[in-house]
């Protein structure tokens, strides 16, 4: 109700970090982050689409003649890396930051500076590896780029020096991220919040999280150990040597395979979030959902190996991993059955980011069991780096984390805006996509099996695979076509979308109950929570009166919001207000907010420099120069306080 | 309000962790932890250069003394026993996934054989 | 046989027929992983089969159920709030419990094949050393003391033992009819793999692990034949190379040139076969290759020769100052290592890892710019129109059309 | 409901749902990402022992077929042990610095935060020499496997020594510009930690790197 006190702004000259550009380059603000996050990661991800794009047409018959062999490598490459690491990634942690904080009650992360420098990072990273473009050098050795094809010996260009580069700076932003939201969800939830109140989707982060600390730094090791090799001569990968390839192998696998869980985890929430609200049911099952999710996460740092049955590791190591990663089955059931039963005996309401919810839970399970069938080792012997093994993947990653996004996109755009996004328009990408992605992948399944290694320039004719690709490119029109659609709806949306209101969907969690978009301080009375579902039992106590943890009558949450009941939505009036000066700001209300701060995009300007001068000719001034912004900067910043004195 | 809700935040404590000041050890008790620390170095070094170094027993009383070594630190100068419980979560269980991968790498490279056939 | 092992057996061949027809039904599938032609490949096979079977189940069950719940519980006008259900200890438990067990049907199988089918290979196996390297493959028969590139000759019913070993980079060995596949890691501490062909024809293989630039065209062929075939094929390789031979008539090569391939190849084949060694080579006759076993990549454009035809007497001089010896190996001619064995490479069907037909005009076009043929090779263009020095041998880049047909035509006649 | 909560949003501010500080939640995860950092390294590091094709070596003599050169086992124990003492000494004064600060005792904050400061110092020092008498010896990082999973090792955790012997430093600089109270324990307790961690790095690497061949 913060907003029917329409108090007079308070006038005076703005700070310049407050408005316009500077307000975006300053911005300590978790929303604006998330946001920065979301926009950026979208843009790499229609790259990353054109890049599969141009990958499909060159596939689409036997000998294509699009592009060449050098160009086409270096398309799988970026693809795989612009996807993985500046678009699933990224677009999951657009919604970490958005969400988070308002998801446990908080006014920003632990270290608001912190997560501008995250974004920053990841920024400069993105930028940095696909500069690469430009010197004709983009990386070229795969998206794991296997030792020792990526040693200066086997890859003697720029290209896999942009890749080395590029990977570590990325994986800095990402590790810099999880220590901050552990710490804000370990210690800035809402009073009342426990752990088991959680809203689901804070607890897949707080579990992504943990992969990631926990499992970047092998990459790093294994990334810094290339870079050695490949900047200054060591030997870890030096075969004359003695080296083994073997070891960048594991050393790959043990970050990359807790990474496809990195990449799934934020979408399974997201996905657990869009499920209860659409079939107006609580999540079945919470405590068991929660649980999955930590056991996949524990799960996943014991099969790294199941990438590697091809390398003769021996039949006890196979039988091993084959065994864990077949374990991994049953929590990602557990899951799957757990959504079913939300949506069983529900009321459901099939809006656009409940149809791409819908579209992981189905999707997501195909990929779930092609997956068991690469983990039983002699099987997988046959589909290991076939296109069996790229429907695999992109049936979990697009089937499952893109779609999940998508379900997060239109679940949240009108709290993250104001606006609501446009259903028909939504509809038309929701199904061309779901057609599109089946068309494009399904035949991969048979391609694979009838024998189509991966990562091929061409084909011979003759292969019986000449039906399947022809189906797959034109899937992949079809996507074109449907993400195009998308891309305009979220701009038309953005200017013109229909107002929100604080809780368009009658949704259960709290971040519903402040308006859309949410003042700068989130809450002006930081929340009391009671129940896992606050926004419910306000509305209806007697009906989750059952559900553990919500005892019937209280008022749980103390921003009073607009009611829905199922099916039919009443948005109150006191929230169709325009934003931005619909709420007195957080100096009126006595809120202390951090100080917008230019300092962590200067400490990574200084990365960046550090950076350049070693891809340059290692250039040893530039790179020390680099070095002194960064810490020059990094002072600056630690010495001066995150908020103004008060 | 506003009094209901700030006495929601005492009787809502969590149960994982309460603010509590921890009793920290002092200068008595770090004082036997670096000696106990010394005379371990010590000991290491000793068994180094005895006639242990070539029996089978080398190697595990060396990791023994540096576990225990390791342990003594963390559990006194980075007063994990003292500490709130949700530290111990945030090492110990990463240590342990550490140390089952680090163990198996070896076991996958050959350095700890078990041969199959 | 008890009636249990034969219900066993009949549901798996029921299977193999599923699905082998239903991937056949709508092409021609000649590398599928189906069927295969080896106890290696039917035992991954089997456990295929169960994967796709129960796989098949789960996805039949899960979609299924979406689907009704989808349908029957879609939110009608006047809908009630629906009852409030937060979990079910009972259901949670037995959607634990039926997923484990599916996979504890999984798991049994899988570990058992993993050790059967990496077992010890046969004392009496035939051993076959495979060497990868960047874009092509080397096999040797080090029994035989034979070495060839690219085409593997196999016998039926004898079973092989691989030793796999890397040159340069990780490639993987993978014939997917005859079985799974295994990398090619070390340099020296090899991977193992072995397997028993059941019948005799032609397989595709592949470089399954991606390996640089010409990862996609790192293929080769397979021909497994009747073992007194595989004998007179390796009598012959072991033989020296098949030149001097009957000076190749100018029309024989004027037809093979510009021919449809497998016309060139009848061509080549009448050829006079070389004194010394014996009449069958044993190798696949040219003119009955399946056609999924004839490579179509069209020629690179821009690449032309003007040669009409070439004398391979006067190639073989040439050959013999080229600096083509520094790479190849010709019995008796020259040392080299570093590219394919060339020795009998006139009876090879494909040149270039499998990527062009083993024919008078590819081959011509192969020496003059290799580059333009396949990206990436390290063997230099010939024929690049740089002027000669007259009286020293031709050096890289500086052949003449001419020339290079010579050398393509004395290629050709090592049978 | 927004006058309301004037009043109590201030107070609202520092909440914490564990009443603990967000620094010291951020640095035992941080500590906890760390072992598997190290534990990769040290992976590494006895993965590869005993392949290197050349020497020098370790813990054996090695003789240079090709120019007939000898070569010492390149490991000092003896001088090893002290730099190990030395900074285990420094956990020590840390430890005090710390109680020295809770206490608001500024003399000896300052006296033992110097220590600690110039113990970690001391090891670097020892670490330099050990660098660069092993150079002089004939073992680069370049020159086989030993030298580049050892000097990675070591020169990562000694990078981390150095980070903290700032930290240390600027730590003593704000003690000596506005002094450090009670208020600044924690602060003093987060570097602690850190400082802590890394000496725990060093006695796994003692053990496992010098002293077990
Ligand atoms: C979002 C990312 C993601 C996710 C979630 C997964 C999930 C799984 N993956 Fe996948 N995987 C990748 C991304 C992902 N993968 C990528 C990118 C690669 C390729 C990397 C590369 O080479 O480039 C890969 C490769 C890959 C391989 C290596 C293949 C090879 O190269 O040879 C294997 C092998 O075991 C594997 C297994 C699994 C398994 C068992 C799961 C399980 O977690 C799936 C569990 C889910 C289900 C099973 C469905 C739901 C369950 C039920 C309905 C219950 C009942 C089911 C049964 C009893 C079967 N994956
Ligand atoms: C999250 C990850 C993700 C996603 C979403 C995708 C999405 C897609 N992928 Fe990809 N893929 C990978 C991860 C992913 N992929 C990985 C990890 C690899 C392995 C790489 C390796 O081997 O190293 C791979 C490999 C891979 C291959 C195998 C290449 C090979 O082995 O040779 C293929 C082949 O078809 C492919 C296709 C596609 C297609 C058609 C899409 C489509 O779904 C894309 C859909 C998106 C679009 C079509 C964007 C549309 C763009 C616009 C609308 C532009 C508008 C323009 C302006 C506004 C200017 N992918
Ligand atoms: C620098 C080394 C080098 C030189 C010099 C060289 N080659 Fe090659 N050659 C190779 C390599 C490597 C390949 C394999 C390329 C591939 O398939 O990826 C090859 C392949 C071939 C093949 C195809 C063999 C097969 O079975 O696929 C022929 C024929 C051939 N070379 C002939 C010649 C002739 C003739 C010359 C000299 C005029 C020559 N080469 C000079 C390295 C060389
Ligand atoms: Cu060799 Cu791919
Ligand atoms: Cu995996």
């Amino acid at each position: 109700m913060a907003t029917t006190v329409a108090a007079p702004r308070a006038a005076g000259p703005k700070h310049k970090y407050e408005s316009g550009i500077w307000s975006w380059l300053a911005t300590t603000d978790h929303k604006r982050i998330g946001q920065l996050y979301l926009y950026t990661a979208l843009a790499w991800f229609l790259v990353g689409g054109i890049e599969a794009f141009i990958i499909r047409l060159q596939l689409y018959g036997p000998n294509g003649r699009i592009v060449s062999a050098e160009t086409y490598n270096q398309l799988f490459t970026m693809h795989g890396t612009t996807m993985i690491f500046m678009a699933i990634m990224p677009l999951s942690a657009a919604f970490f930051n958005f969400l988070v904080p308002l998801q446990i009650g908080a006014r920003d992360v632990a270290f608001p500076r912190l997560n501008a420098f995250s974004y920053w990072v990841f920024l400069a990273g993105s930028i940095f590896m696909n500069v690469s473009w430009l010197f004709h050098a983009a990386p070229d050795g795969g998206w794991f780029a296997y030792a020792p094809l990526n040693t200066r010996v086997y890859s003697p260009g720029l290209n896999m020096d942009f890749w080395v580069i590029g990977l570590q700076i990325l994986g800095l932003s990402s590790l810099a991220a999880g220590f901050n939201f552990i710490t804000t969800i370990i210690n800035m939830r809402a009073p009342g919040m426990h752990f088991m109140r959680m809203p689901v989707f804070t607890w897949a982060t707080f579990v992504t999280q943990f992969l990631i600390v926990l499992s970047f730094p092998f990459i790093t090791v294994a990334v810094t150990f290339l870079l050695f090799d490949r900047f200054f001569g060591t030997n870890f990968y030096e075969i004359a040597a003695g080296a083994d390839p073997l070891l960048w192998q594991h050393l790959f696998w043990l970050f990359g395979h807790p990474e496809v869980y990195i990449l799934i985890l934020p979408a399974f929430g997201l996905v657990s979030e869009v499920l209860p609200t659409f079939s107006r049911k609580p999540l079945f099952g919470y405590p068991v959902m929660v649980y999955s999710l930590i056991l996949i996460a524990f799960l996943g740092f014991g099969v790294w190996a199941h990438h590697m049955f091809a390398v003769g590791m021996g039949p006890i190591a196979d039988s091993i991993f084959g065994i864990t990663t077949m374990l991994i089955a049953i929590p990602t059931g557990v899951k799957i059955f757990n959504w079913l039963g939300t949506m069983w005996g529900g009321s459901l309401r099939f809006t656009t980011p409940m149809l791409f919810a819908i579209g992981l839970v189905s999707l997501f399970t195909i990929g779930g069991i092609s997956g068991v069938m690469h983990s039983s080792p002699p099987s997988d012997l046959q589909q290991t780096d076939s296109y069996f093994v790229v429907a695999h993947f992109h049936y979990v990653l697009f089937g499952g984390s893109m779609m999940g996004l998508f379900a997060g996109i239109y679940y949240y755009f009108p709290k993250i805006t104001g606006r609501l996004m446009s259903e028909t328009l939504g509809k038309w990408h929701f199904w061309l996509t779901f057609i599109g992605m089946n068309l494009t992948f399904f035949p991969m399944h048979f391609a694979g099996l009838d024998g189509m290694p991966r990562r091929i320039w061409q084909y011979d004719a003759n292969q019986g695979w000449d039906v399947d690709n022809h189906i797959s490119t034109i899937g992949a029109a079809i996507l074109v076509v449907a993400t195009l659609i998308f891309v305009i709806n979220l701009v038309r949306s953005r200017r013109s979308g229909a107002r929100a209101g604080n809780d368009p969907w009658g949704a259960p969690t709290i971040e519903w109950s402040i308006p859309s978009p949410p003042p700068a301080y989130n809450y002006a009375t930081i929340p009391t929570v009671r129940s896992r579902y606050p926004m419910w039992d306000m509305k209806a106590p007697e009906l989750t009166a059952s559900v553990p943890h919500s005892p019937a009558g209280e008022k749980e949450v103390t921003v009073k919001v607009g009611g829905a009941t199922a099916g039919h939505i009443e948005t109150p009036a006191d929230t169709q207000l325009n934003a931005e000066n619909a709420h007195p700001s957080a100096h009126e209300l006595g809120i202390v907010m951090p100080t917008p701060t230019i300092k962590p995009l200067l400490a990574t300007l200084g990365l960046c420099v550090s950076f350049f001068g070693l891809i340059w000719h290692r250039h040893v001034p530039i790179i020390i120069l680099g070095g002194v912004i960064f810490v020059a900067a990094l002072y600056a910043w630690l010495l001066t306080p995150l908020e103004p004195e008060h | 309000m506003t009094a209901d809700h700030s006495a929601h935040v005492t009787r809502d404590a969590h149960g994982d962790a309460h603010p509590v000041e921890h009793a920290h050890p002092d200068w008595g008790t770090y004082k036997w932890v670096a000696l106990v620390l010394t005379i371990i170095t010590i000991v290491e070094v000793y068994v180094y250069y005895t006639g242990l170094k070539d029996t089978r027993l080398f190697v595990p009383i060396l990791l023994i003394l540096s576990a225990a070594k390791f342990a003594i630190v963390v559990m006194f100068y980075m007063h994990l026993k003292y500490d709130a419980k949700i530290f111990r979560g945030l090492f110990i269980g990463p240590l342990i996934v550490a140390m089952t991968v680090l163990i198996s790498l070896l076991f996958l490279f050959g350095h700890i054989a078990i041969h199959a056939s | 046989m008890t009636g249990h092992h034969r219900a066993r057996r009949l549901y798996h061949a029921a299977l193999t027929t599923v699905f082998a027809l239903g991937l056949a039904a709508c092409s021609d599938v000649p590398n599928t992983i189906f069927g295969a032609h080896s106890e290696f490949g039917h035992a991954e096979d089997r456990l295929t089969y169960l994967l796709l079977t129960l796989g098949g189940l789960v996805f039949v069950l899960v979609e299924g159920l979406l689907l009704f719940v989808v349908l029957k519980f879609r939110a009608r006008p006047g809908n009630p709030t629906p009852k409030q259900t937060h979990g079910n200890t009972t259901l949670e438990v037995t959607w634990t419990l039926i997923p484990a067990l599916i996979l504890a049907f999984i798991a049994v199988p899988t570990v058992r094949t993993i050790f059967q089918t990496q077992e010890k290979a046969p004392a009496d196996a035939l051993q076959v050393e495979v060497i990868g390297h960047q874009w092509w493959w080397e096999f040797r028969y080090p029994q035989y003391k034979v070495t060839t590139a690219n085409e593997l000759y196999l016998p039926v019913g004898r079973t092989v033992s691989f030793t796999l070993q890397t040159n340069d980079v990780i490639h993987s060995f993978w014939i997917p009819q005859l079985g799974g596949k295994r990398d090619l890691v070390h340099r020296n501490k090899p991977n193992y793999l072995w397997f028993t062909p059941e019948s005799s024809f032609v397989w595709n293989g592949f470089c399954a692990e991606y390996c640089g630039t010409s990862h996609s065209n790192m293929r080769f062929r397979v021909f497994t034949v009747p073992q007194q075939e595989f004998e007179a094929y390796i009598a012959h390789q072991q033989s020296g190379p098949a030149f001097p031979v009957a000076q190749a008539t100018p029309a024989d090569t004027a037809k093979g040139k510009g021919a449809a391939p497998v016309a060139a190849q009848q061509v080549a084949q009448t050829t006079p076969a070389a004194p010394g060694p014996s009449e069958n080579t044993g190798t696949w006759p040219h003119d009955k290759l399946p056609a999924w076993s004839v490579p179509n990549t069209p020629l690179p454009a821009g690449l032309t020769m003007t040669a009409e035809e070439g004398d391979a007497a006067r190639g073989a001089q040439l050959f013999k100052a080229s600096p083509c010896i520094a790479c190849h190996t010709i019995q008796g001619v020259s040392p080299g290592t570093i590219g394919p064995n060339l020795t009998h490479v006139g009876s090879r069907t494909t040149i270039g890892g499998g990527l062009y037909p083993n024919d008078l005009k590819h081959l011509a076009m192969w020496i003059k710019d290799a580059p333009m043929m396949k990206p990436g090779v390290i063997m230099p263009a010939m024929g690049k129109d740089a002027p000669q020095v007259p009286g020293a041998p031709p050096k890289m880049g500086q052949y003449t059309d001419q020339q290079i047909a010579d050398i393509a035509a004395y290629l050709s006649s090592l049978k | 409901m927004a006058t309301a909560a004037l009043a109590e949003a201030h107070d609202e501010h520092h909440y914490t749902s564990t009443g603990l500080p967000h620094t010291k939640i951020a640095i035992w995860a941080f500590i906890g990402s760390e072992c598997f950092f190290f534990a990769s390294l040290i992976a590494t590091y006895l993965i590869y022992k005993g392949r290197s094709v050349v020497g020098p070596f370790p813990h054996t003599p090695w003789v240079d077929p090709a120019t007939g050169q000898h070569f010492k086992p390149i490991l000092n124990i003896p001088v090893t042990s002290a730099s190990t003492f030395v900074l285990l000494m420094s956990s020590l004064a840390m430890v005090l610095a710390h109680s020295a600060v809770v206490r608001g005792d500024r003399k000896w904050s300052k006296i033992w935060l110097a220590s600690t400061a110039l113990l970690g110092a001391t090891f670097l020092g020892f670490q330099a020499y050990e660098f660069t008498s092993f150079v002089h010896e004939g073992l680069k990082i370049t020159t086989n496997l030993f030298g580049s999973t050892f000097f990675t090792l070591t020169g990562f955790h000694g990078a981390h020594v150095t980070a903290g012997v700032l930290w240390l430093v600027t730590m003593l600089f704000i003690d000596f510009k506005r002094g450090l109270g009670p208020r600044d324990a924690i602060n003093v307790d987060v570097m602690a930690l850190y400082w802590h961690f890394v000496d725990v790095v060093w006695i796994a690497i003692f053990t496992l790197v010098y002293l077990i061949q």
